[in-house]
């Protein structure tokens, strides 16, 4: 009489037999997909590529001692004043294309990346302030959200530009800026929905303290559907980037990024010089093709209604 | 009724923020007068100039003298064209509306088919296929898009103009491009540019959509009823597809509008987005002003005629009628 | 009733060895693994089940409306002797809503919210005859009103979602009853109505099917609802039939041990505030069935035999049938 | 019908001719507007609407008109059209960049008759014929009149209203006297013109000029080779080499009146862009000397301007008035430079940022990025910051930077106008030095330029001003970089003459023979 | 087997929870076109309108009871059992818990009393956190409120479960490796964690197989043995109902109408409403049931019938019907029903 007297439930096993971990469940499906493992993979090897730089690239294309303007609009696989080569050519200041595309990348990536990482932080603390609170709270970071999207990008970017000058630190700014809206409203969205949900109900009348539950509950299931829109975001800021450079608001010359690099090649698309954008944009296009693939299968794998 | 004030006063707000922060941005970005004035100018011709603008005056004060305009319907005058802000906006007006209307049209014609193919058969090599090539609508910059599509198509077949308007005709007393055959030639590659990212975007919406419907249960109902393959796909499932493809649309046509800056820009569309951008150069700041509210504006409207076609679409939205 | 039990006719219906599995990433999923059924004409049969037994593909299997990647693989399925099986496309399409017709589970999500239920009741008979659009509305607005519903005419320019829930189950039987069909399979019909509701739509559908002659399958987990309205019930576990017989047979003298368990489980059936008689375990997986009888590791009497698949036999008489080599003992109140 | 198509690199920002004085503004009033004087393709002066003049004292100068001129509605042109324009241009509401800076002078005017017009200024002033030529002359016709019109520098009488600037982007006041009239302004998009057949001089060879706005260069070069242009004004330089290997494209360029230079900041330290040194190093001349030295001026135009441009040892291209042809451009020479550096105590060099503008001169921020090349190769570690031009010039205005690139166009067309805008000690009040944020200060150069702005003779006049360029060259007050070539590029079949002042005029756009 | 149907004390001691006058109003916004558009353009929005989920509510349960609630889909059970559970704060009316007003207890005790009142909730799925493993899941409110010291938290888990019958080697599992009845366990094992004292168990086996449903039906009554437990049990299946609760409560469109000892209230129903739904209820029998006699569909709960809301579909229904909003009508101890008829036949 004291615990329970038969307990068959003890033996049989759980409906699924797996013992994985939602991450490890993730990753289980997401390999199944051979063409988003491919962008992956083409995803890592260029992130690495673009980690290594200073190693692998035959110049630092910073570095303007090493220029030499005599090497000047070389065509792919030419020689150099002395005897180097240039395997993918070199633009009009006698920069290798090769290493400026490898650092290149390294801004691209890392200006992507970092102002995605941050617009999320910021996008989710307000996404999650705004739909936890509510009223006038609420409205007051939803208009504030309405104001951003409201402004044209190349208008904010300029302003941050005349206020904090030129540099890639101020274009992460600029497009942190561009995309923390964008967040906080997926965020609030999510979380009106997740908020309804009996899990957190349940965590309300444990007595659980507000911000275990914002953030230990509600939190980790805004969380997917988000990580899905930031991967594609990383793209779009790298293109975005890419944008402002094209309309002189991007990052500083002398230490092009991707976009900068397409952009300046742009003076020359009709002078015969394809290799001063065609290589950069061809990069370009392979990261964030690949980069979306990924976030692409990432969404479908992490859409509830798709999944059965 | 307390609410209607309540949130009337709070769009306000947000104009009136944004108009304070485009004030203070152009302000920390320059001043006007050396984007204006000639360089041989002298010192009184450069102060003169700078009185006559009004930009003497303390900044706070020349808000509250905009804001007195702008309460009595005048939101200012170009520094750079001397003519009214408005004016100068709605007159570049129909070009972009036109152009978007052209890229919005030319998305859904193409994107909606390969959307609902590659939702039906999601797993099929097609729907790989469209899937992936959307993802390029996505991922090339637009710029370098435009200038190929110029390189292409009007440099080297020869096919397209590359550049302008076109020859335009009167409609309602307004220029259109689409009404000639010129203007239409003029209309296409900037169009289609523009269309490519919401072409992709639709292809997704519409690939979603399909995928969903098409498990609900009123779409194995209708089989069930015995309808024709092309009646349940056709009917059944576009009409609900369309909901979300529609409001989402919707809303896009307003960014399409508001922010066809680069396209413009490389086929010299002369829209309001090439205004928009001029204007940044030269730092005209009553027409930035103007132009961001007229697109606030504009965004309500929009979203008030999205939700119309949205209640079109969708019966349940529609006011309850006393069942 | 009797006149139709006793009619020497062929069944309206006749399932035979039906298998329809699907084909996932996870493994092969034999949802029906060998069902047969047979229903005649104005007969209502009582298909039971626990969830994810696999009455539902049962259903759609008999429609082909199996959807990817499930396929049917094998068996046959006859209406009115005519094989389904193979039959095309095109045929299938024209006996569907025609000769037979389903009613679904949820009436929030069978009717399109869309279309005017005009609209989705004037199509369903336009495909089938050539047809006015309004004879046809006539012809709707009359189904409209067998069904219970008041002031037809108005509400066929209504929008499902300006009915309730128990509006729309019915506007739905009626679009099922639109041909007169043969067959009807009614999957679920009134689990998302409330109790009275759920009386309202069962005493209809008893009626017009005493009416019409149709026969009806009606698929639920319940066994309440099929111990009031059915002639005869099937129980169904892990993909297969584990009994079948006349209600009143299964019921009083359940044979096999999980029929046994289920109406033992049943609250009304026990004494009030003790235990319940359980089950022990749960529903197994269709990825990780166990051998033989797929009940046999809940069973109180399985044994070393049970690791071979028992057959449907005889349990006492042909009539009552049961999938077991230990079955209950007769008698054996549950 | 001959019909031409222009696309320009920069759109005018109204039609009004008295509105804006801006190079897209003035070239298109050039059109269907004369001016008293006009400039030839050299920036040197020749009878436009006034046949000749002459000075009659120090202060006083006679224009006389060209007698049967119609304006395009028929009115014939006489003095009173003339004192009306100068009337109006201080009347312009709104004017962003007024053209009374060119009236300055003009103390008072007489009208003897109806094609004489009588000049008094103030002190000896021998630019009037130069400010005049740019003063457009509109019609009367489109004022209103209370009284007789008096010309007073106070402000005309006897005028009711002026036309308003809406007046000419409407066509309603485009009543001028030049070789086109007008017939269309499309915002954005395009101004048609069409042959004024009673033109007074020699008459355009076109029926209908349509100007399109390209801004973009790629766009406009693309726009040329699809023919939906038929000649198109600075196509980049880049592009240039492959224009000119295209059978179809002719590719005409001339050195224009702008320079390229680099301005120092010679003010006492400590100057905002300098690092590694808490002098000033750039107040020194031998630095100054130094950093000009180590540019590489005929790499520069080889490799980055593409030829487009003309080695510069002064501010004032060849050609002009008051040209120094004594001046040498000082030759590539890293040795001397870094032998310069090390005298003038910094041996090691020092660091420096130099400023930029992205988007104004032609390749401007790629010719800084190889100066800084250069620079930071004889060890003064050189970084750029090169901005949008509205950014630049502001920050310029603030005094943000030690050294920064710019370029000057001199709009009269002599020496005068970049020594007293760039290099004159800054006087605000004198309109010396407007342009001087490098605190460059050289009295002696200042007394010299003030001479000759007071020297009615041209031939000593032009003496005294080159002489004042040598001294601002002397202790390299700024470093000229290079004079631009501006390009032009059209079909095959059309030819056109190089305009220093960079201006498109389509009356001379004539068929290739 | 008698404790199992002891009876609730009664002992003059205070009902656990005692709620008087509950009124719950939800503003519900009607859709339209002019809130889409205000919503989007963040302009005015349309007069909201309320939906009255309950309507002035009255129970007390006693230490040890077992109150069934039963009622039909949107009739407000869920609200109410949501809003004894602290989960909403009601519009209107009073909760006393132990006979104490919660505004008269320091914010101590009310802390105590709100964790005292637990729920189990009826979607196993949506019930559970699917990013938590099982041990954080029940472990989280003890190891907060401090009624196990974290470095035993693992060990009170393994016994909570044990108790619930799930086993204990499951911990590190997340919720989707269970199926429904293991997950609804889970539920009950994080509620049990706390030291509840009352449970209101809201439709908890509905979405359960028949099977599973009998043992957690089980469970549920193992439990309260054990734990001197007090439940609210919801449900809309009266035969469960029937088996379980000692005392039921029948609701309707956010009112009670009837309330009586279960055997009592089955043999002897007095509201026409509580007759027609015994009468519907299927029942596993060998005869033919005869369906349907209540006519009518279950009126919105946007804009219930005036008086009696059951009265459009009521039998007996008279014009003080449609006028006037029955009392609750005390019979006899324990019985009461909210019906005009039974007031007329009083007289
Ligand atoms: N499209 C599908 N793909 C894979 N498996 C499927 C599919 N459809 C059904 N199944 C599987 O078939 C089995 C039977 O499903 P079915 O819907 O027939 O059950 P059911 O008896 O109707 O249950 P319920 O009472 O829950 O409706 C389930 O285990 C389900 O997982
Ligand atoms: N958060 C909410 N916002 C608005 N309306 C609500 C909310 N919760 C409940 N309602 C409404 O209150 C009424 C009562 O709902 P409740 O969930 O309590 O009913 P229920 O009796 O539990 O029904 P069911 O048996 O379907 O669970 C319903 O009309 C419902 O629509
Ligand atoms: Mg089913
Ligand atoms: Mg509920």
């Amino acid at each position: 009489m004291t615990t329970i007297p038969a307990t068959p439930m003890l033996n049989p096993a759980p409906v699924e037999v797996s013992v994985e971990t939602p991450a490890q469940r993730l990753v289980r499906k997401f390999v199944a997909n051979r063409l988003a493992l491919g962008g992956l993979i083409v995803f890592v090897l260029i992130a690495l590529a673009a980690i290594l730089a200073p190693l692998i690239a035959p110049q630092n294309p910073y570095d303007l001692a090493v220029l030499d303007i005599m090497d000047g609009s070389l065509a792919p696989g030419e020689l150099s004043g002395d005897g180097k080569p240039f395997l993918l050519g070199s633009d009009e200041q006698g920069r290798d294309m090769l290493s400026a595309i490898l650092y290149g990348l390294r801004i691209s990536i890392g200006v992507g990346v970092g102002s995605t990482v941050i617009a999320l932080t910021i996008g989710l603390a307000m996404g999650l302030f705004a739909a936890y609170s509510g009223g006038w709270r609420d409205a007051l970071v939803m208009r504030l959200v309405d104001l951003q999207l409201g402004f044209p990008p190349i208008l904010i970017a300029l302003i941050l530009l005349a206020i904090l000058g030129r540099g890639v630190d101020k274009v992460m700014i600029a497009l942190v800026a561009l995309q923390w809206a964008y967040y906080a409203r997926t965020v609030r969205g999510n979380a009106l929905v997740e908020r309804r949900k009996e899990y957190i109900e349940a965590a309300r009348c444990l007595g659980l303290p507000y911000s275990r539950i914002v953030f230990g509950h509600l939190m980790p299931n805004c969380l997917p559907p988000l990580i899905v829109v930031a991967t594609m975001q990383v793209a779009h800021a790298i293109a975005l980037e890419a944008t402002l450079s094209f309309l002189g608001v991007g990052v500083p010359v002398t230490e092009p990024s991707l976009g900068m690099l397409i952009a300046n090649g742009f003076d020359f698309m009709m002078s015969g010089r394809y290799w001063v954008s065609f290589f950069p944009g061809v990069t370009l296009l392979i990261t964030v093709v690949s980069i979306n693939l990924v976030g692409d299968h990432l969404r479908d794998i992490l859409n509830p209604r798709l999944q059965k | 009724m307390g609410y209607v004030i309540n949130r009337l006063l709070q769009g306000l707000m947000v104009i009136a923020v944004m108009a304070v922060l485009v004030f203070i941005g152009v302000y920390a970005i320059g001043n006007p007068v050396d984007m204006l004035i000639s360089p041989e100018a002298d010192q009184a011709e450069i102060q003169a100039t700078i009185v006559r603008m009004g930009l003497d005056k303390p900044l706070w004060e020349q808000f509250l003298a905009f804001i007195n305009g702008a309460l009595h319907g005048d939101l200012g005058t170009s520094f750079l064209y001397n003519e009214p802000a408005v004016r100068l906006i709605l007159e570049r007006f129909p070009a972009t509306l036109e152009l978007a209307l052209a890229a919005i049209l030319m998305a859904i014609l193409v994107g909606i088919p390969l959307g609902v193919i590659a939702g039906l058969k999601p797993n099929g090599i097609v729907g790989r296929a469209i899937m992936t090539i959307s993802i390029l609508g996505f991922s090339l910059p637009t710029f370098w898009v435009g200038m190929m599509l110029i390189m292409i198509f009007a440099v080297n077949i020869g096919w397209l103009p590359s550049t302008g308007r076109g020859e335009t005709a009167s409609l309602f007393g307004v220029q259109w491009s689409f009404l000639t055959g010129d203007g239409l030639a003029h209309l296409i590659l900037p169009a289609i540019n523009l269309a490519l990212f919401k072409t992709s975007l639709v292809i997704r919406l519409a690939r979603a959509g399909t995928r969903e419907v098409i498990s609900q249960d009123y779409i194995k109902f209708a089989r069930a009823k015995g309808l024709s393959e092309p009646r349940v796909i056709l009917v059944h499932m576009m009409k609900n597809m369309m909901i979300p493809v529609v409001t989402v649309l919707g809303l896009e046509f307003g960014s399409v509008v508001a922010f066809a800056v680069v396209t413009e820009t490389v086929f010299s569309w002369p829209g309001i987005g090439k205004l928009l951008i001029s204007s940044i150069v030269h730092l005209d700041r009553p027409v930035i002003v103007a132009y961001l509210m007229l697109t606030v504006m504009l965004f309500v409207t929009i979203n008030f005629l999205v939700d119309l076609i949205y209640a079109l679409l969708d019966p349940r939205v529609r006011r309850k009628e006393s069942a | 009733m009797s006149d139709v039990r006793g009619g020497a006719a062929q069944p309206t219906l006749v399932v035979e060895g039906l298998k329809t599995h699907f084909f996932t990433e996870a493994g092969v999923v034999k949802s029906v693994d060998g069902v047969d059924l047979s229903v005649s004409r104005g007969e209502i049969l009582g298909l039971v089940g626990e969830s994810g037994s696999g009455k539902s593909v049962t259903g759609f299997s008999i429609l082909g409306l199996i959807d990817q990647p499930g396929r049917i693989v094998g068996g046959s399925v006859k209406l009115n002797g005519e094989e389904l099986t193979t039959a095309s496309p095109k045929r299938l399409r024209s006996l569907r809503g025609d000769r037979i017709a389903m009613i679904f589970q949820d009436p929030m999500m069978t009717l399109n919210p869309v279309l005017k239920i005009e609209t989705q009741m004037i199509e369903t008979l336009q495909a089938h005859i050539k047809i006015g659009h309004a004879e046809a509305r006539a012809r709707a607005r009359d189904a409209l009103g067998r069904v219970g519903i008041p002031s037809p005419e108005e509400r066929l320019d209504s929008y499902p979602h300006q009915f309730s829930g128990g509006m729309r189950q019915r506007v739905a039987i009626a679009i099922a009853l639109l041909h007169g069909p043969d067959l009807i399979i009614a999957d679920e019909p009134t689990t998302a109505l409330d109790v009275t509701i759920q009386a309202q739509i069962l005493s209809e559908v008893q009626t017009l099917c005493r009416e019409t002659g149709t026969a009806l399958i009606w698929i639920t987990h319940d066994l309440a609802i099929i111990s009031g309205l059915a002639d005869r019930v099937a129980v169904m576990y892990a993909g297969r039939i584990v009994e079948t017989g006349a209600i009143a047979e299964v019921v009083s003298n359940p044979r096999h041990p999980y029929t046994y368990g289920l109406i033992g489980s049943v609250p009304s059936r026990n004494k009030r505030g003790q235990r319940l008689t359980q089950i022990p375990g749960m529903t197994p997986s269709f990825l990780s069935l166990p051998q033989g009888c797929a009940f046999a590791p809940r069973c109180p009497n399985a044994d070393a035999k049970c690791l071979e698949m028992p057959e449907l036999s005889p349990c006492p008489s042909a009539a009552h049938r049961a999938r077991c080599f230990h079955p209950m003992p007769e008698g054996a109140e549950a | 019908a001959a019909d031409l198509k222009i696309g320009l690199s920069a759109e005018p920002s109204a039609l009004d001719p008295h509105y804006h004085n801006l190079v897209p503004n003035n070239a298109m009033s050039k059109h269907p507007f004369n001016a008293l004087v006009e400039q030839d393709e050299n920036q040197r002066l020749e009878p436009g609407l006034a046949t000749s003049w002459k000075a009659l004292d120090d202060t006083t100068w006679e224009f006389k008109l060209r007698e049967g001129v119609k304006f395009h509605d028929g009115t014939p042109f006489t003095a009173k059209d003339v004192v009306f324009s100068l009337c109006r241009v201080p009347k312009v509401p709104n004017s962003p960049s007024a053209f009374t800076i060119y009236m300055k002078s003009v103390e008072s005017l007489e009208t003897p008759d109806d094609h004489t017009i009588i000049f008094k200024t103030a002190t000896p002033y021998p630019l009037l014929p130069t400010d005049l030529s740019t003063i457009a002359v509109i019609s009367a016709n489109t004022g209103k009149f209370s009284g007789p019109l008096v010309f007073k520098k106070s402000g005309c009488e006897g005028v009711e209203s002026y036309p308003s600037t809406e007046d000419f982007n409407s066509g309603k006041a485009m009543n001028g006297t030049g070789p086109f009239k007008f017939k269309e302004f499309v915002k954005g998009d395009r101004i048609v013109m069409v042959k004024n057949p009673n033109y007074w001089g020699d008459k355009a060879p076109w029926d209908t000029v349509t100007f399109k706005p390209i801004l973009s260069d790629g766009p406009r070069v693309a726009a040329l080779l699809a023919g939906d242009v038929d000649f198109i004004e600075n196509p980049p330089s880049q592009d240039l080499p492959r224009l000119r290997k295209d059978k179809s494209v002719r590719v005409v360029d001339g050195l224009s009146n702008r320079v390229i230079y680099v301005a120092l900041d010679s003010g006492p330290a400590p100057s905002p862009g300098i690092k590694g040194t808490d002098k000033n190093p750039l107040a020194d001349p031998k630095v100054r000397k130094a950093l000009s030295l180590a540019i590489d001026r005929k790499a520069i135009d080889q490799r980055i301007m593409n030829t487009q441009a003309e080695p510069a040892a002064q501010l004032i291209s060849p050609g002009l008035f008051g040209y120094n042809p004594d001046l040498k451009v000082d030759g590539f020479d890293a040795k001397k430079a870094k032998a310069l550096l090390a005298e003038a105590g910094y041996p090691n060099g020092f660091e420096i940022t130099i400023g930029s503008p992205n988007d104004r001169y032609m390749n401007d921020e790629k010719v800084t990025q190889a100066i800084a090349q250069y620079w930071t190769r004889i060890g003064v570690k050189t970084s750029v910051d090169a901005t949008t031009a509205s950014v630049f010039f502001s920050r310029r205005g603030k005094k943000e930077f030690s050294a920064y690139l710019a370029g000057w166009g001199a709009g009269t067309g002599e020496a005068s106008s970049p020594l007293k805008s760039l290099v004159a000690c800054r006087k605000p009040e004198k309109g010396y030095g407007t342009t001087n944020y490098a605190n460059y200060c050289n009295e002696q150069m200042d007394a010299t330029l003030t001479e000759a702005l007071a020297t009615i003779d041209d031939a000593k006049r032009e003496k005294l001003l080159q002489k004042a360029m040598a001294e601002a060259m002397g202790d390299t007050g700024m470093i000229p970089v290079h004079f631009e070539k501006t390009p032009w590029a059209m079909k095959k079949s059309l030819t056109y003459t190089p305009r220093v002042d960079q201006q498109t005029m389509a009356q001379e756009v004539k068929p290739a023979k | 087997m008698s404790e199992a149907m002891r009876k609730p004390e009664t002992n003059g001691a205070p009902p656990v929870i005692s709620v008087r006058g509950i009124d719950m109003v939800f503003l519900k916004k009607a859709p339209g076109v002019l809130d889409g558009l205000a919503r989007r353009a963040g302009l005015p929005r349309p007069e909201p309108v309320g939906v009255h989920a309950l309507d002035g509510v009255d129970l007390d349960v006693m230490k040890g009871e077992v109150v069934g609630l039963v009622g039909e889909s949107g009739c407000g059970k869920s609200t109410l059992g949501r809003v004894i559970a602290g989960i909403l704060d009601p519009t209107a009316g009073t909760f006393r818990f132990h006979g104490r007003e919660m505004s008269e207890m320091s914010p101590q005790e009310r802390y105590r009393a709100k964790v005292a009142v637990q729920m189990i909730f009826q979607d196993p799925f949506a019930s559970l956190n699917p990013r938590k493993r099982v041990i954080d899941i029940i472990g989280e409110a003890p190891v907060v409120h401090g009624i196990v010291p974290k470095a035993e938290i693992s060990d009170y888990v393994d016994e909570i479960m044990l108790k619930c019958g799930i086993d204990p080697a499951f911990k590190q599992r997340f919720p989707h490796q269970f199926s429904g009845g293991q997950r609804q366990r889970i539920g009950i094992a994080r509620a049990l964690a706390v030291k509840p004292q009352f449970l209101v168990c809201d439709e908890s086996v509905a979405a359960l197989d028949v099977s599973i449903q009998a043992q957690v039906i089980n469970l549920f009554m193992d439990l309260r043995r054990d734990f001197d437990l007090t439940y609210l049990f919801i449900s809309h299946d009266l035969g469960v109902v029937e088996h379980i609760a000692d005392r039921v409560v029948i609701m309707y469109l956010g009112r009670v109408v009837e309330t009586a000892p279960t055997a009592e209230l089955y043999a002897n129903p007095r509201h026409p409403y509580t007759q027609a739904l015994l009468a519907n209820m299927p029942r596993i029998s060998t005869e033919k049931q005869a369906f349907g006699q209540i006519k009518g569909e279950i009126p919105s709960p946007l804009n219930p019938p005036s008086g009696c809301h059951f009265h459009p579909r009521c039998p007996f229904a008279f014009d003080r019907c449609v006028a006037e909003r029955p009392r609750l009508i005390t019979k006899a101890p324990g019985i009461a029903a909210a019906c005009h008829l039974l007031e007329e036949a009083a007289r």
